[in-house]
C-alpha cells in the first residue's frame, strides 16, 4: 500500500497545549477546587483524628496520649455520663428529625392543588427553612417559656400545665427537636412538593383505572415515584440531624445540666466554651461523630455510585 | 506620663451590661481626651461569650487591654504566658499602697498580671416591702431564715428567685451554704481538689441546701431562666430575695423598685462554729502578653486604678461596686456602704473570689451542672456526688 | 395529579379548602407572627405581662431604631454582605470549574474525585472545628472575614461542586462535541458555550448559598469574634444579651436578622427552589 | 361484553368548548379507530369514555348502564397509555396484577389470571422483571396485559405504538389484531398512523376540531370519503387535489390545461369543483404533456414521481414496474374517470 | 472538496471491538448513507471519521491528509447532530457564526458566510431569533446551516431527521438533496430510515455488527444484494424468506410444496438454499393452492397479504387492483424466475 507512507505534511504543528489540553484541562478546571477543598476539609479530617490522640488545652505543648481519650470516653459512656448523654440524644435526634419526611409529605399534599394565591402559600409555608436557627431557637424558646410561653398559655386554655418543655430533663430534647423539625419540614415539603410536580400523570391515571384511591394510591402508586425526593429529603435530614449544634446552643446551652447535649454541641463545649479547652477529646468525640456519620455517607455514596453505572 | 502616648489601644471589655458598659465607655473616653493623640478603640463584648473568646484573642489577635478575673480563674492563661507580667505597676507607690488589699488575688509565682478595677460583695437582696408586709425581719441565723422563708411561701411567693441556665448562680449558693456550714477553708480545699464530695462535711451542706429546695423555696423553673431573666419575678413580688453580686442592684432599681424596697442583707450563719466568710469577685484588667501598645496599656490600667477614676466608676449610677484603691470613696449608696462595711469588718473566716474563679474550670463546669440538677432533682444527690467524685479524680490527677 | 384536584371535587370541598388553607398557614407561621407582633410593642408591654395581647402602641420606630441606632445590628448586618457575598461568588466561581471538569471529561480519577467532594460535603462539620480553627489562627486570619470566607468557600465547594457537575452532566454532549468540531479551545468551550447555559443553575446556587452562609452560626462562633467581623447571627447573640429580656428590643433584632435572606428568597423564590431539588435530586 | 354509545357528548375546558356534541355507537367487540389531526380531541373524547376526564353534557353509555357520572374502575373499562404509564417499582407480574388487588381479589385468583394474560402476551419469561429492564415492545406488551387481566368489558387505546421503533411497531400492531380476534372485546383505539387505523379498525372514525367527519369502515373511507378533509386524511400519499371548473360535462383542470371526465353527477357548469387523485391511480404518459417531473424518489418496488403542474400545484404519482420516469421528463397523466373524485369548491363536501 | 478513506479503520472501547477493520472509500461529492441494525456501529464509524472518537487502530484519510490522530477542528469536517446541538443561548446568526469568530475571522467576514448560508436555507428571517423559538425543521435547518458556514470538505450527518414528525422529515429530506446538489460536498449520513437511505444515497453502506455487508447504488442493493442481511434489511415490507433444497436445476420449497424455478446459477443437488422474494414481485392466484391467507391489511391502494405456507414459514404479498384475496381463502403465488433470489443456507450469501 503506497497511502501507509502518506506524510503528515498538512497537519500543523501544535504547541504542547493544543495537543494535549483534552488530558490537562480537567486538571486545570479542578485545581482550585480541589485545593481549597483539600486544604480546608479533607486535611483537617485527618488531623482531626491525629489530635484525637493527643491531649491539649490550645494555648501550650500538645501531648501524646494514644488511645486515653478514646478510653475516657468509654468510660463515660459506661458511666452514663455527659458522652452517653449526648450520644442517646444523637440517636433521638436521628429518630425524631425523620418526621419531618412524613409531616413535610403531608403539607406537599395538602398544597398540592391549584387554587388562586397557591404560589404564595407554598413560599410561605416554606418560610421557617429560610430563618437563621438562631432566630428559630430564639422564637421557640419564647413559645416554651414557662412562665409566658403561649404553650403554657394554651395549655391553660384547655386546663393543662404549666410545663417546663425545655427545663425537665426528660422533654427537653424533644422541645429542641420540634424546633428544628419546623424548619426542616418546610425542607421536605418543597423537595415533596417538586417530587409530586414530577409524578406521571398517565400512572396516576393508570391506578385510577385500577381503582386505587386515597391512601392506597398514595402508598402504591405515589410514593414509589417519589422514592427520589424521600431519599434527598432522608440525606439532608439526617445530616441536618447530626449537625445539630444552633438550636441547642440558644435554646438550652446543652442544659439543663447538660441533658440536652449532642454530640456536635458536646464536642464544641470540651474544645471550646468557657470551661473547656481540651482539644484532643474533642476530637475524639468529633470522630465518634464522624463514624456515626461515615455509614450514612457510604450509603450515599454507594447508591450514586450505582446511579452512574446505570 | 512623661511622653504622649500615640498608636493605636485596643481594648476588650466584658462588660455588656448597658450600665457597666456606658460607665466603662466613659472611662475610657476620659483616657482618651488625657490622650488625644491615641487612637483607642473599645470592643465591648458579651459576658458569656468573652469567656470562650478570651483564648481566642490572646493567642491570635490580641488587644492592648483586655478584661478578665482575678486568681485561679487567670492561673491558665499565665502560664501559657499569655499575660503580661505587671509586677513594675505593683512597684510604683501609688498602686503598692493602695491596692494593697487585693494584691493577693492578683499574684501568682510572687508576680503580678493585672490589676483589679472592681469588686463588689455578694449577699442577700429582698423586698423590704414584703418583708414588712409579712412582718419578717433580716435573718441572721439558719432557723430564722427558714423560719422567714416558711413565711413567704405560705404567702404564695418563692423565698428567692434565681435563673441557673448559665448555672454559676448555683455556684454562689454553694459558695454560701458550704462556708456557711464547713467554713472557708474547708471550701477552699474542696475547690482545690483537696477534699471529698462524697464527704460528710459535702453532705451536710447539701443536706442544708434541701431544706430550703423542700420547702419551695427557690424559683420554679430556674433552669431556664438567665440571671436577668430571674429578676422580674422579684421586682413582680413574685419572690421575695436573690443572692446575688452588688450588679444586681443596677437593673432592681432601672426596672422600678425604689430603695425602699429593696434592702441587703448578710448570708445568715449557719454553723455557729464557722467563722462567716463572704464572696467578693474581683474583676481586673490585663495586658495581653502579645499587645502590641504596651506603653498605653499600661498607661491605661494606671489610669483606671486611679483613686479618682475609681471613685468615679465604682459609683451607684455607674458599676455601683465596691473601688479597690483605698484613697477612693465608695459611694453614697445604701447597698455600698452595706457591702463596704461587711467585707472590712465581719467576714473574719476570709473572702473568697467566686466557685468558678476558684476552682478549675472545667471541675467548676461539671460541679455547677451538679448543683443545678440538684436543685430540680434534690433526690439525684448520691449519683451528683460520685459523678463529681470521679470528675475530682480526673481534673486535678 | 395526586390529590385529585380541587376542580374535580365538589364544591363543598373547595371551600372548606380555601377557608382552612390560611387558618393552616396561620398556626404553620405562629411563632413568627409572633415575633413581628413583640417587635412592634412596646416595652412596657413585657413588664404589664400583656405578652400575647395587642400591642398597646405601635412602637414600630421606636424598636428598629434602637436596633439601627444604639447596638452594633448595622455592623454585624455589614459584615454578613460582606462574608456573604464574596464566598458565593467564590463557591460558585470555583464549583462552575469543578463540576465543569467533572462533567465533561472522562478520565480515571473522575468519579473518586467526585465522591471526595460529595463525602466532604457530608462530613459533619464539627470534626473540622479544631484543626480549621488553627489553620485560620496560623494563617493570621482569626477574627477576620477573609478567614471566614475562604473556609466557607472551601467547604460549600463540595455541596455546589455536586450541584453543578449534575447540571452540567445533563446538558446535551452533543453541544460540547458541536464546539470540539468547529475547533473551540477547552477553555473557550466553558466560557462561551458551557457557562452561559450554566446560569439557571449558577442562579439557583447562588441564591441557595446566599441563605446558607447568611444564617451559618457555628462557624461565625469558632472562627471570629466581636463585631469588627461576626456575622448578624453571631451579632444577634450579642444583641440579645446586651438586651435580655427586653423581648421588644430582642425581636426587631432577629427581625432585622432574619430579613436578607427572606427578601432573597422571595425576590429569587424560582432559582431558590429549583437550587434546592436540582442539586441534590438529580 | 358490550358495545359503548357517546349521545351529544360534549367537552369544554372553562369556556373553550373541545368536544362538540359527539354522537358514536361503537358495536360489542368492534375495533373502533379514532383518527385526525393534532388537537382534534382524539385523546380527550377517548379519556372522557374512561371517566377520566369529565364530560361536560350528553351521557356515554357501557352496555345498558349510563356511565356518564361513573368513576374509571366502575366502567369495566381498561386502558392503554401512549407511554405504558407501567408502575416502575414493581415487577411486570405485580403491575398485571395491581388491579384485581385493589380490588380486593384473592391471591391465587390473581395469579392464575396474570398467568392467563401472559400466556397469550408470551411474557411468562419476564414475570419477575421491572419494567426497566424490559424493551419498548415488551414494556407495551405489559400493559396491554395489565388491561387483559382486568378482563375489562371494553380495551382502550391512546396511540398504544407511536413510542416503539419502525419494526416493533409493525409487529405489536399485528399482535394487537390477533389479540382483538382472539378476546372479542369492544376496542377503541386512537393513533396518528394511517397504517395501522387501516389495518386493525373495523371502523374509523375521522374527527376534525371535535367534530366527526365520517364513521366507516377503513376501506369505505378510502373508497367513498365524504369530503375533502377525509380524502385527504386517508391514504398515503395524500390525494392530489387540482382545482377545476365544471365545463360541459366535464371538469376543466387548468393544472392539467384540459378536461377531465369523472363519473360524478356534476353541478351547473361553471361551478367551482376541486378534483381528487390518488397518486396510486395516476399513469404517467412518458414522452407527452407538459408536466415537469422534478424529483424521483424510487424505494425499489415503488418510485414517487413529484410533478410541477402548468399553474404550479404539484402533483405526486406512485409508478412501479421497470419503466419509470426520470428527473427532468416532461410527463402527462392519465387516469381511469372513475378513479376521480370531486369535491365542492366552497364546501368541499363530496359530489358523487 | 475531498472524499474520505477508511482503511482498516477498529473502533475498541476496553475490551470490546465495536468496529472491526472498516475499507470504505468515499468519492469527492458523493453522498454516502450508513444504515444498519442499531447498534451496528453507525455513529460510532460517524463519530471516528469525525475525530469525536479515537480511532483505536487503522487510519482515516481525509483527501491526501491522515487525519487519524487530527484534532475533530483540523480535519475540515462539520457534523450534523440528532439533536442539532444548537447553542441555547445564542441567536441563529451566532449559532452559524460562532466557530468562525472563535477562530478569530474577522466580523464582516462572517456576516458574509451567515449570509450565504442562511440564504441557501431560507433562514434569513430567522438569524436574530433564538433556537428555543424555531420549530425543528427550522433547527435542523440552523444546524445544518451551522455546517456550511465553515465550508467544510466533508458533512457528517448522524440521524439529522429522526427527531421531526413524518411531514417535516419528508420535507428536510427534499431540502438535503437539494442542498447536496446545491453544493456539491461529500456527505456521509447516517439514518435507519429506508426512505431516506433509498432517495439520498449515491452510495449506500450496510453495516451489521461493526462490519461492512455491502456496498453500492441504492437501487443496485435493491436489485442485487449480496447476502440475505442486505436484501432483508433493504426494501419495505422485508423480503420473504423460504427454506429451499436444490434439485434438478430448480429449488424444491417445501413451504410452497413444489419446485421453483429460478435464474440463479445455482450449485449442486441437495444444497440447501434459501429462496428470496419481495412482496411486490409476487402474484396471487385466488381460488387455488394451500396457502392460508390469516390477515389481509387493506392500507387503501395496496394491500398485504399474510399467507401461512404449508411449513409455517410466513409470507407477506403486497396486492394492488380491486380484485384482492380476503382473510381465510386459501390462495397459491406465483413469480418471475429473475425475481428470486438465492442464498447459501449455510453462508447466507447470494448464488447469482
Ligand atoms: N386541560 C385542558 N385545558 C384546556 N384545553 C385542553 C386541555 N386538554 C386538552 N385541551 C385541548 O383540547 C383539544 C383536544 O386535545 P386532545 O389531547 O384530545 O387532542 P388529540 O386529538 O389527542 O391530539 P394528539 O393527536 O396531539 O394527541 C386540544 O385543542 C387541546 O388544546
Ligand atoms: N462508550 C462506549 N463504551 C462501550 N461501548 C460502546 C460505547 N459507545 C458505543 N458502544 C457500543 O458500540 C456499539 C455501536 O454503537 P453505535 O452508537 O455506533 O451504534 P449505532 O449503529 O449508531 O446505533 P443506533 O442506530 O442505535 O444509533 C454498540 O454496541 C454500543 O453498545
Ligand atoms: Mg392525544
Ligand atoms: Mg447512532
Amino acid at each position: 500500500m503506497t497511502t501507509a507512507a502518506l506524510p503528515n505534511n498538512s497537519i500543523p504543528d501544535r504547541s504542547f497545549w493544543q495537543r494535549n489540553q483534552q488530558t490537562w484541562a480537567p486538571w486545570l478546571f479542578l485545581a482550585p477546587a480541589i485545593l481549597f477543598f483539600a486544604f480546608y476539609v479533607i486535611f483537617p479530617v485527618f488531623q482531626s483524628f491525629n489530635l484525637s490522640l493527643y491531649e491539649w488545652d490550645g494555648l501550650g505543648e500538645a501531648e501524646y496520649i494514644g488511645l486515653r481519650n478514646y478510653e475516657d470516653l468509654y468510660y463515660e459512656f459506661i458511666d452514663r455520663d455527659a458522652f452517653y448523654t449526648s450520644l442517646k440524644n444523637n440517636i433521638i435526634w436521628l429518630v425524631m428529625y425523620l418526621l419531618a419526611i412524613p409531616a413535610g409529605l403531608f403539607i406537599a399534599l395538602f398544597l398540592n392543588q391549584t387554587v388562586t394565591g397557591i404560589r404564595l402559600y407554598k413560599s410561605l409555608f416554606f418560610f421557617p427553612f429560610v430563618i437563621s436557627q438562631v432566630v428559630v431557637g430564639l422564637v421557640f424558646t419564647w413559645f416554651y417559656d414557662p412562665a409566658f410561653g403561649i404553650l403554657n398559655v394554651v395549655l391553660g386554655w384547655v386546663g393543662l400545665g404549666p410545663v417546663n418543655i425545655l427545663g425537665n430533663e426528660y422533654t427537653v430534647t424533644y422541645g429542641i427537636i420540634l424546633a428544628g423539625l419546623w424548619p426542616q419540614t418546610a425542607y421536605c415539603m418543597i423537595l415533596y412538593l417538586t417530587g409530586l410536580n414530577a409524578v406521571n400523570p398517565e400512572q396516576i391515571e393508570a391506578g385510577r383505572l385500577d381503582g386505587a384511591k386515597g391512601w392506597r394510591m398514595l402508598w402504591h402508586v405515589v410514593l414509589p415515584q417519589l422514592k427520589p425526593a424521600t431519599f434527598i429529603a432522608f440525606v439532608v435530614t439526617i445530616i441536618g440531624a447530626l449537625r445539630s449544634f444552633d438550636l441547642i446552643s440558644i435554646m438550652t446551652g446543652g442544659g439543663p445540666f447538660g441533658s440536652s447535649r449532642v454530640l456536635a454541641y458536646y464536642m464544641f463545649e470540651v474544645a471550646l466554651s468557657e470551661y473547656g479547652f481540651r482539644m484532643g477529646y474533642g476530637a475524639a468525640i468529633a470522630v465518634v461523630l464522624f463514624a456515626i456519620m461515615m455509614v450514612f455517607i457510604c450509603y450515599f455514596l454507594w447508591s450514586m455510585y450505582r446511579e452512574e453505572r446505570r | 506620663d512623661g511622653h504622649a502616648l500615640s498608636g493605636d489601644l485596643k481594648i476588650f471589655l466584658d462588660t455588656s451590661n448597658p450600665a457597666p458598659r456606658a460607665a466603662m465607655e466613659a472611662s475610657i473616653a476620659r483616657f482618651g481626651e488625657q490622650h488625644p493623640d491615641l487612637n483607642i478603640e473599645t470592643t465591648v463584648i458579651d459576658r458569656e461569650a468573652y469567656k470562650t473568646q478570651i483564648r481566642n484573642f490572646l493567642t491570635a489577635d490580641a488587644p492592648d487591654v483586655a478584661t478578665w478575673y482575678a486568681a485561679n480563674r487567670m492561673r491558665p492563661y499565665v502560664e501559657a504566658g499569655l499575660f503580661e507580667d505587671v509586677s513594675d505597676l505593683w512597684q510604683e507607690p501609688e498602686i503598692a499602697e493602695n491596692l494593697a488589699s487585693t494584691k493577693g488575688a492578683m499574684t501568682i509565682d510572687g508576680k503580678q498580671w493585672g490589676v483589679p478595677y472592681t469588686y463588689y460583695q455578694w449577699g442577700v437582696y429582698y423586698r423590704e416591702d414584703i418583708f414588712k408586709e409579712l412582718g419578717l425581719s433580716e435573718p441572721t441565723n439558719w432557723e430564722e431564715e427558714k423560719a422567714n422563708c416558711a413565711k413567704i411561701v405560705a404567702s404564695g411567693r418563692a423565698c428567692y428567685t434565681i435563673g441557673t441556665k448559665f448555672l454559676w448562680t448555683a455556684g454562689g449558693w454553694f459558695d454560701y451554704l458550704n462556708m456557711r456550714t464547713n467554713g472557708f477553708d474547708f471550701h477552699m480545699q474542696l475547690l482545690q481538689g483537696d477534699a471529698s464530695w462524697e464527704s460528710e462535711e459535702v453532705r451536710a451542706t447539701f443536706a442544708n441546701w434541701r431544706e430550703l429546695i423542700d420547702m419551695g423555696g427557690f424559683l420554679e423553673n430556674h433552669q431556664t431562666y438567665s440571671w436577668q431573666e430571674a429578676l422580674p419575678f422579684m421586682v413582680n413580688g413574685e419572690a421575695a430575695a436573690y443572692l446575688m453580686g452588688n450588679f444586681a442592684v443596677a437593673p432592681l432599681r432601672e426596672a422600678g423598685l425604689s430603695d425602699d424596697q429593696i434592702d441587703f442583707y448578710q448570708f445568715p450563719a449557719i454553723n455557729p462554729d464557722v467563722e462567716l466568710a463572704e464572696d467578693a469577685p474581683t474583676d481586673t484588667f490585663h495586658i495581653p502578653a502579645n499587645a502590641a501598645n504596651k506603653d498605653a496599656a499600661r498607661a491605661f490600667l494606671r489610669h483606671v486604678v486611679s483613686a479618682e477614676e475609681q471613685t468615679i466608676i465604682n459609683a451607684g449610677d455607674a458599676l455601683g461596686q465596691l473601688p479597690v484603691n483605698a484613697q477612693s470613696s465608695v459611694d453614697d449608696d445604701e447597698f455600698l456602704n452595706q457591702g463596704f462595711e461587711m467585707l472590712s469588718s465581719n467576714s473574719p473566716g476570709g473572702v473568697a473570689q467566686f466557685f468558678d474563679r476558684d476552682a478549675p474550670a472545667e471541675m467548676a463546669k461539671v460541679a455547677m451542672e451538679g448543683f443545678q440538677e440538684f436543685m430540680v432533682k434534690p433526690d439525684n444527690l448520691d449519683r451528683i456526688l460520685s459523678k463529681l467524685e470521679r470528675a475530682r479524680g480526673r481534673i486535678y490527677e | 395529579m395526586f390529590p385529585t384536584p380541587l376542580e374535580k371535587r365538589p364544591p363543598s370541598a373547595r371551600i372548606t379548602y380555601q377557608t382552612f388553607l390560611p387558618l393552616a398557614l396561620i398556626m404553620w407561621l405562629l411563632p413568627l407572627i409572633a415575633v413581628a407582633v413583640f417587635s412592634i410593642k412596646p416595652g412596657a408591654d413585657f413588664t404589664n405581662a400583656n405578652y400575647w395581647g395587642m400591642p398597646s402602641s405601635f412602637d414600630f420606630f421606636e424598636n428598629y431604631g434602637q436596633v439601627f441606632f444604639n447596638s452594633d445590628m448595622p455592623r454585624y448586618l455589614l459584615n454578613s454582605f460582606l462574608i456573604t457575598v464574596p464566598t458565593v461568588i467564590g463557591a460558585v466561581a470555583l464549583s462552575a470549574m469543578a463540576g465543569f471538569a467533572l462533567g465533561v471529561y472522562k478520565f480515571k480519577a473522575n468519579i473518586w474525585i467526585f465522591f471526595m467532594f460529595v463525602a466532604g460535603n457530608f462530613v459533619p462539620f464539627q470534626i473540622l472545628m479544631v484543626p480549621v480553627r488553627d489553620l485560620t489562627l496560623d494563617l493570621g486570619l482569626y477574627n477576620t472575614k477573609t478567614g471566614l470566607v475562604l473556609f466557607h468557600i472551601a467547604f460549600q465547594t463540595g455541596f455546589c461542586t455536586l450541584f453543578m457537575r449534575n447540571f452540567i452532566k445533563a446538558l446535551p454532549y452533543e453541544l460540547i462535541e458541536a464546539a470540539r468540531v468547529e475547533g473551540i479551545s477547552e477553555i473557550r468551550i466553558f466560557w462561551y458555550v458551557v457557562l452561559p447555559l450554566m446560569k439557571p443553575a449558577l442562579a439557583a446556587l447562588a441564591v441557595l448559598i446566599f441563605t446558607f452562609i447568611w444564617n451559618d452560626y457555628f462557624w461565625a462562633v469558632v472562627l471570629t469574634q466581636g463585631p469588627e467581623s461576626q456575622p448578624v447571627t453571631a451579632g444577634i447573640t450579642a444583641f440579645n444579651s446586651q438586651f435580655r429580656a427586653m423581648y421588644h428590643l430582642m425581636s426587631a433584632g432577629s427581625i432585622v436578622a432574619a430579613l436578607p435572606p427572606v427578601a432573597m428568597f422571595f425576590l429569587m423564590q424560582k432559582h431558590f427552589i429549583a437550587g434546592l431539588t436540582l442539586g441534590a435530586v438529580k | 361484553m358490550t358495545g359503548v354509545t357517546l349521545k351529544n357528548a360534549i367537552k369544554r375546558y372553562g369556556d373553550v368548548q373541545v368536544i362538540h356534541g359527539i354522537d358514536l355507537e361503537v358495536q360489542d367487540g368492534e375495533f373502533c379507530v379514532f383518527v385526525g389531526p393534532s388537537g382534534c380531541g382524539k385523546s380527550t373524547l377517548l379519556r372522557m369514555i374512561a371517566g377520566l376526564e369529565e364530560t361536560s353534557d350528553g351521557t356515554i353509555q357501557i352496555g345498558a348502564r349510563d356511565v356518564t357520572r361513573a368513576d374509571p374502575s366502575e366502567r369495566g373499562v381498561a386502558m392503554v397509555f401512549q407511554t405504558y404509564a407501567l408502575y416502575p417499582h414493581m415487577t411486570v407480574g405485580e403491575n398485571m396484577g395491581f388491579g384485581l388487588k385493589m380490588n380486593g381479589v384473592p391471591k391465587a385468583e390473581i395469579a392464575e389470571k396474570v398467568k392467563m394474560a401472559s400466556d397469550i402476551l408470551k411474557l411468562d419469561d419476564y414475570l419477575k422483571r421491572k419494567p426497566a429492564n424490559l424493551s419498548g415492545g415488551q414494556r407495551q406488551r405489559v400493559a396491554i396485559g395489565r388491561a387483559i387481566v382486568r378482563g375489562p368489558e371494553v380495551f382502550l387505546f391512546d396511540e398504544p405504538l407511536s413510542n416503539l421503533d419502525a419494526e416493533l411497531r409493525v409487529e405489536m400492531r399485528v399482535e394487537i389484531a390477533r389479540l382483538h380476534k382472539e378476546i372479542g372485546a369492544t376496542m377503541i383505539y386512537v393513533t396518528h398512523d394511517q397504517v395501522e387505523a387501516m389495518t386493525l379498525a373495523d371502523k374509523i372514525v375521522v374527527l376534525r376540531a371535535g367534530v366527526i367527519e365520517q364513521v366507516g369502515a377503513p376501506l369505505e373511507l378510502y373508497r367513498n370519503p365524504d369530503n375533502r378533509f377525509v380524502a385527504g386524511f386517508i391514504g398515503s400519499p395524500a390525494m392530489n387535489f387540482l382545482n377545476g371548473v365544471v365545463k360541459s360535462g366535464g371538469v376543466e383542470v387548468p393544472a392539467l390545461g384540459r378536461s377531465v371526465a369523472v363519473t360524478a353527477k356534476l353541478p351547473a357548469d361553471g361551478t367551482s369543483v376541486i378534483l381528487g387523485i390518488r397518486p396510486e391511480h395516476i399513469e404517467v404518459q412518458q414522452g407527452a404533456g407538459a408536466l415537469k417531473a422534478d424529483l424521483s424518489e424510487a424505494l425499489g418496488g415503488v418510485s414517487y414521481l413529484h410533478l410541477e403542474t402548468l399553474t404550479g400545484e404539484r402533483i405526486i404519482c406512485e409508478e412501479r414496474g421497470d419503466d419509470r420516469a426520470s428527473e427532468g421528463d416532461t410527463v402527462d397523466i392519465t387516469f381511469e374517470p372513475r378513479r376521480a373524485y370531486v369535491f365542492d369548491a366552497a364546501s368541499e363536501m363530496r359530489i358523487r
